[in-house]
């Protein structure tokens, strides 16, 4: 492996897309060994009892990076779901923050520990996630970019959304809405081949999520998420058309789970061995990292680094979370309606 | 002051709304070039064009799934569910999305939006045209609810709504949509949401009701009143959540006896509600169980005329429980 | 025009597809005249004040009749939405019992006058409608055609349903489980290119509902639906598909509403001077007589005769179901739930 | 006599169910290899096959319509809706549609099938594993709404719901599943849909209540009587529709005080109808006001445990709730 500094060597063979630099995606390979250590924390969390459930990114974090770097976190908006750790930390939020989300703690920021982790809105970024019910946020990003699209401002609205939303009637009328009246949204499919343990061919009959853009009538891509250059090109792509008034695009980018569905699951009970080791083949990391070493972008000591500074990080968040309080119980009654808790007047 | 029909009252204020806040906007199917199919937006595309009018595809989820997703980003939809019976597929958006946007976000999102939902019977409008869809709503917290009898409670009850920055729902009764004329002033007047109005008074025995019910409560306090001398108070409930305890308790701390009068079907529904309300905080007042005037536990109505009027609570049968429970 | 009789002149220049005679044709021709007659009977059954609403199978003859001799009533099912007239007269209603539904009286087949007309359950075919939720049947249908395949009967689901209905959610969630498991099932859109007001381009951002079929893994294809033999041979093939283990089919059959939505409907509101001219050129009526004519099939005296016999079906029909009284007011209680009202116990 | 979880009741039940008659068939997210997430299949994919324990995408709207469309047309389906919060979408098929086929038809068609679904909170589930949606269902004519409480009744009235021949919304307490043990026989025995159960006998005053709140009651009453001497006779509702309002009265007529506790909101409830019926009908057994120990009016419930345990009504709000109601 090459040791040479960033940017020197090999760089001609490493053709990057307008907007990606080698800094860009190092930086980026750092958010994901942050995502995996503080993954495995909180997973560990929940194994001590400190948690009461978490789903993991682990195997979606270049397909999350590749997606938050080819947009503009200071005027685009993102409709995530529970899966999106690591698009989370790409958009700023700290480690600390993520830990109260799991733990529950007072003075979580997205939704006062009301909500599970992953639910409610961010206050620097406009990213949102109301509930647990899955696909509703389909409609609601449309409703969100048609907003923009009205007011004329120039905002891509990002919806996350797993292979097993596709399934909703919801994910049909979003998409087929879109396409009519072009809004500036992009359709982000994290498709990971299951719903829980329901299994692909279980789900559809046609081997692609993108394929159906074609009933919408707006372009549809997919890609290989663990494939960073890739996903970006792709992502960017659809959120300039989406920008310059393009309107709506579907974005698949085929990852794998290689974690159970959450900490509540075990997947030895529906996927085979074989199929458990392949999905090993698709882990982003060593992929992400095999690739930078190859282009001399990284070298053993940043990575170590890397490494070292994620652990630290994430075990002094775990710290810091787990010395805060639980919310006051009294916050509980609070913002049912602007004008007081929402009960019979008398009450 | 002018007088005008239910629809007209609606349509007025939509119009004046629409064209003091450019946030506001309505999406349905058919209210475009049609006006929609009450004709609560006739002539609105023409002046407020396509993007403020928006006929939509028929698919009522994402009719409100986008009306959220446009109100958490700036905008102050007016959705309109055609009929009451077609809201079915949009539970999930505003039961399970709309109402917690506020509290699940711990405040940092609102969803400032005014579900329009046309409801009732007695439309010949059998089993999927006539139901009344109030209890899941009213029973949700993070929703308004609100349900306007006269034109001068609409108008000033839709203002309040579309002004308001939680999401309500919005019950029209298609009977009294052109049956119900009213006084209604074109002032920029906003009526209180969960406040009822008492809209007779009387000391012998409160009926508490909404809606088309209204009017048959008012006809029927009018019949006991010429031929037994029996003088019902009538509470208006306008708002079915939050429901207006004090009004009801106070009006029953008077009259000693209470009867709820409901289109819709009995069991666990608003007029339950109301029944608990004043068995639980009222108790020692009355003088006399609490009665209702309910249709029939059948689903909401038959197609069929006599059928259809046989369902329907009458001044007739309203009449009757009032003198009963009077006599007790 | 030739006035030979049937099936010798001018034979051979109409290839007629296996299962279609002439006799069959004509056949279809005379529950064509019979259903416009009926039908233009209950919209001045409506303007007089006696029927409350009804909703015209104008311009959608040709489509129902070749659907339905593309099936086999005898073991075949349907789900109807509100627009089949023609498709109930070629299953064997009688106008009688037609305009009972219309004008809501005693012993009316399918409801017991508790639904709009066309709702409820045929006593004599499988052919059904549980509501006017625009869409709801499609899972439904999905369903029904599941319990075949499982219980190995070779029973055809044909599931009626409008461009409208194309855009819920369940339509999506019934044509993807029916591409997954397989399912003997005909999706019938009769795409008349309004759901009420709202014309195609505000419903779908592409121009065909069957295009969509390529989303589910399911063929899909597009016929003038005036034309009865391109329409017939199209629904034929997905049915024989659907029998013979081949699974759902989405046929879209192309054709106008010459009428408003319903009798409480004025498209004038919404359909230009030049559309409702154009819309008459695609009257199935007159394109099949001419085809007939055409081909030697029918001659003056015959369509004479059809247009007679139906003028007398249907004022005959009409005193009938006008002199029945309505149902009695009882009636009304009873089939709620099998163990009677289901209210509370003590009511 | 085996004893049981409440979950194990479940899983018992629909096993020799199947076993009993090839015309069930099960279909829901995750029930087959992954024996569904609370495991209520577990195994059943390997002894009955993919067919009859069908995984289906996610989309329960097509689950209760497809199921709908099998049950008309000979089959007896028990669909599984895997958290109740996830009902929402389903709703349109459920009460729009199955509800009103027995009905709409005139009888022409029947919906046999039993939709299975786990609700409930306390199990750290926030605002969307929490829910108790029964509101709607026990509003609507024409379906069946059981909620049992203990193993016992689970075996009964399930096997009771898969045979019966209308749609029947079988609601399983999620903290129940595993928390509640207790007998239940291997017997093929039926528990009557329709019947409350007392599970306590007592004479100063009567809970009724359902669900996880059943053992709170109990707690609740056994309480009151070592401390104080009250008896509380404890009415198990078991269905809620149609609620049995003869049981609640006869007890009420003997205690004279009801209380009704429930973990749902309170306002428009299953609890307002019970205060409704004994408001109306046990008026003058009543020796105080009928009394209800809800939630607090905000969405079910939230996340961090605090607040979550503030939320639920604890055998000691109900201990507090029956001396306050006793001193009356
Ligand atoms: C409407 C709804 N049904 C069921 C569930 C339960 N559930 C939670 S996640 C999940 C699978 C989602 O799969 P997918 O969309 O592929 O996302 P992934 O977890 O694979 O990222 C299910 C069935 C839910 N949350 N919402
Ligand atoms: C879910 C639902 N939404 C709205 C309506 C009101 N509505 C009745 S028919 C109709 C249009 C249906 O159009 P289409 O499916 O194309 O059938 P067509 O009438 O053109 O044959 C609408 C919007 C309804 N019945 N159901
Ligand atoms: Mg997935
Ligand atoms: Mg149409």
């Amino acid at each position: 492996m090459s040791q040479s500094p960033i940017g020197t060597a090999a760089e001609t063979d490493l053709r990057l897309p307008p907007g990606l630099s080698q800094e860009r995606l190092l930086d980026a390979y750092r958010t994901m060994c942050l995502s995996r250590a503080l993954d495995i924390r909180i997973w560990t969390l929940n194994r001590q009892g400190k948690a009461a459930i978490a789903a993991s990114a682990q195997g979606h974090e270049a397909a999350q990076v590749a997606t938050v770097m080819a947009t503009d976190p200071t005027r685009d908006r993102y409709l995530i779901y529970y899966r999106q750790l690591t698009a989370m930390l790409m958009l700023g939020t700290t480690p600390t923050e993520m830990l109260i989300q799991f733990l529950a703690r007072d003075g979580e920021i997205l939704s006062g520990a009301r909500q599970f982790p992953l639910h409610g809105a961010h206050p620097r970024v406009d990213l949102f996630s109301f509930s647990n019910v899955v696909g509703t946020q389909l409609p609601q990003a449309v409703g969100v970019a048609l907003a923009d699209k009205m007011k004329g401002r120039d905002a891509v609205t990002i919806s996350f959304f797993g292979d097993g939303a596709a399934s909703q009637g919801d994910c049909h009328e979003a998409m087929n809405f879109a396409g009519i009246h072009k809004v500036p949204v992009v359709f982000l499919c994290e498709n990971n081949r299951y719903a829980i343990s329901v299994p692909l061919e279980q789900q559809m009959p046609v081997g692609s999520i993108a394929s159906r853009a074609f009933a919408y009538g707006i372009p549809g891509v997919e890609v290989d998420g663990t494939d960073i250059v890739a996903s970006y090109e792709a992502v960017k792509e659809a959120v300039d058309r989406a920008r310059s008034g393009g309107g709506a695009s579907l974005v698949e980018l085929r990852v794998e789970r290689l974690l159970p569905h959450t900490t509540d699951d075990d997947h030895t009970r529906y996927r085979s061995e074989e199929d458990i080791e392949r999905m090993r083949d698709m882990d982003p990391l060593p992929i992400m990292e095999q690739m930078l070493r190859r282009h001399g972008i990284l070298d053993d000591a940043t990575d170590a680094e890397f490494k070292e500074s994620a652990r630290r990080a994430v075990d002094d968040a775990t710290d810091e979370a787990e010395a805060l309080p639980f919310p006051p119980v009294g916050d509980m009654y609070s913002g049912v309606l602007e004008s007081g808790m929402g009960g019979n007047s008398h009450a | 002051m002018p007088e005008m029909t239910l629809i007209e009252a609606v349509r007025e204020t939509l119009r004046s709304e629409m064209r003091r806040d450019p946030d506001i906007f309505m999406m349905g199917e058919d209210i475009g070039p049609r006006g929609g199919v009450f004709l609560a937006s006739e002539g609105f595309v023409e002046e407020f064009g396509e993007d403020r009018v928006m006929n939509t595809p028929l698919a009522e989820s994402s009719i409100i799934g986008i009306a959220l997703g446009a109100a958490v980003n700036g905008m102050r939809p007016v959705p309109e569910i055609q009929f009451a019976d077609f809201v079915w597929p949009a539970i999930n958006q505003l039961v399970g999305e709309a109402a917690r946007v506020r509290y699940g976000t711990n405040g940092g999102k609102t969803a400032p939006m005014t579900v329009r939902v046309p409801y009732g019977g007695g439309v010949r409008g059998g089993l999927y045209h006539s139901q009344s869809i109030e209890v899941l709503f009213a029973h949700t917290p993070g929703l308004q609810v609100i349900a306007p009898a006269t034109p001068y409670d609409a108008r000033g009850l839709l203002r309040a709504a579309i002004r308001s920055n939680d999401p309500t729902v919005f019950l029209e009764h298609k009977r009294t949509y052109r049956l119900v004329r009213g006084e209604a002033p074109d002032e920029d007047y906003l009526e209180p949401i969960g406040k009822a109005d008492i809209k007779r008074a009387g000391s012998d025995v409160t009926l508490i009701t909404y809606g088309l019910m209204l009017h048959h409560s008012l006809q029927a306090a009018e019949m006991v009143s010429q031929s037994d001398g029996i003088e019902a108070e009538v509470v208006d409930l306008r708002t079915l959540r939050p429901i207006d305890g004090e009004t009801i308790l106070d009006s029953v701390s008077r009259t000693g006896r209470a009867m709820i009068v409901q289109e819709d079907t009995g069991a666990v529904s608003v007029s339950s509600e109301v029944s608990a309300i004043i068995a639980a905080e009222g108790f020692f007042d009355l003088d006399a169980p609490v009665m209702r005037v309910t249709p029939p536990e059948i689903p909401p109505m038959p197609f069929s005329p006599l059928q259809e009027a046989e369902f329907m609570p009458s001044p007739e049968k309203i009449a009757a429980g009032i003198r009963q429970l009077d006599e007790i």
